[in-house]
């Protein structure tokens, strides 16, 4: 599974992405997942009220399946117009 | 209808006229465009994007505001990467027989491009540089529609 | 603020240019091109308007729009005068600092154009000519504001 | 007095102005006046809800006073922008 970062997301985990194997069932078991690797991604994910999240391109909330999905992005709330 | 993601800069005028000649059955065209701001001390834009679900994210925005209005046309542009001040970030416009359906199908689609497609603004200026914080105000502006 | 009531023909992505350009402190600009339909068979629209009358209207409403709303500035053009299907009869165009006055503005600006300055529009058709019939949803829009 | 007339209101008394000496009080009774010259006059104010006047190029009331008026205006409703 592809886990993509953006904006200060992808700054404080310092790349861009992740090719992930899991067996999370969720967003949030995913999280959890990735917040045990490294303190870098603790850091980046200690709020969840200040991310976002979009599978296969679509945003979701956190506690949405997993199963099936190809890719999983994290970002802050959006910011263009 | 036209969507364009791209780094190149644009011409709003160029492209509000070749809109506005493509669609002489209507008789209201509305455009917006948001623009650098060159107060503060800024002294570049960056704008990061999520490439693939920005374009999938304003074609939705865009068929959404065509199924609420009648519409002759919808016109999206949005730069990513560096932005000099005075520049042109982003428009849209709308083309309709009424003039109500064009301002608020373009008021729509700026609170959903502000909110919903993914863009990430940061400024550079004289103290470094900072990503631009969402508003409570432009959540907020969704509940109207 | 630019009020310019003319019978030339007008280059509307043009206009557009110049007013964004002028206001680099700004971060909105909205735009409203009002045209002739070419639809319905359509061979000519006539404008008439009131000469001194005019100008003196559109400077009240468009001072009454800085007035209500945060603006950068203001630019309203308006043709008389015979006018091709396809051609721009008018346009507004307003800036601000935030989009939501950009938008409030130029639609009331509109809706004011609309039924307070003294412009009056004759369709010359097949079946002959007509004058265009004042609609009650155009003064009805008056008292959103 | 100067009195206008614009678009359909000209075409039906046939010119685009008038200079009237009145000794009217109000609108209401320079309309009057009007319209007993000729039956084009009264054709052009038979219907009062079909029209709008401007006094000194500012929109008025029909009921409004004329003392100090120098330009009146009569038209239909207006069809701009």
């Amino acid at each position: 599974m592809d886990v993509l970062y953006f904006a200060w997301v992808r700054e404080r985990i310092g790349q861009p992405r992740d090719v992930v194997e899991t067996q999370a069932a969720t967003v949030a078991e995913l999280v959890e997942e990735l917040k045990a690797r490294e303190e870098r991604y603790e850091a980046a994910f200690a709020d969840l009220s200040a991310l976002r999240v979009a599978l296969d391109q679509e945003l979701a909330d956190f506690d949405a399946p997993l199963a099936g999905v190809r890719e999983v992005a994290f970002f802050p709330p959006m910011t263009g117009g | 209808m036209r969507i364009a993601v791209q780094s190149a800069a644009f011409d709003a005028g160029a492209e509000l006229n070749a809109f506005s000649e493509g669609h002489s059955d209507v008789g209201a065209v509305v455009s917006f465009s948001g623009l650098v701001r060159a107060d503060g001390g800024l002294s570049r834009l960056e704008i990061e994007h999520y490439p693939g679900m920005t374009e999938r994210a304003i074609t939705k925005i865009a068929e959404e505001a065509q199924g609420r209005w009648s519409l002759g046309d919808v016109l999206v542009i949005h730069r990513h990467g560096p932005l000099e001040p005075g520049e042109a970030i982003m428009m849209v416009a709308t083309a309709a027989p009424h003039r109500k359906d064009a301002f608020e199908a373009a008021e729509f689609l700026m609170d959903y491009l502000k909110s919903r497609a993914p863009f990430w603004k940061k400024e550079l200026g004289p103290d470094g540089s900072d990503w631009v914080a969402a508003k409570d105000e432009d959540e907020a502006a969704l509940t109207r529609w």
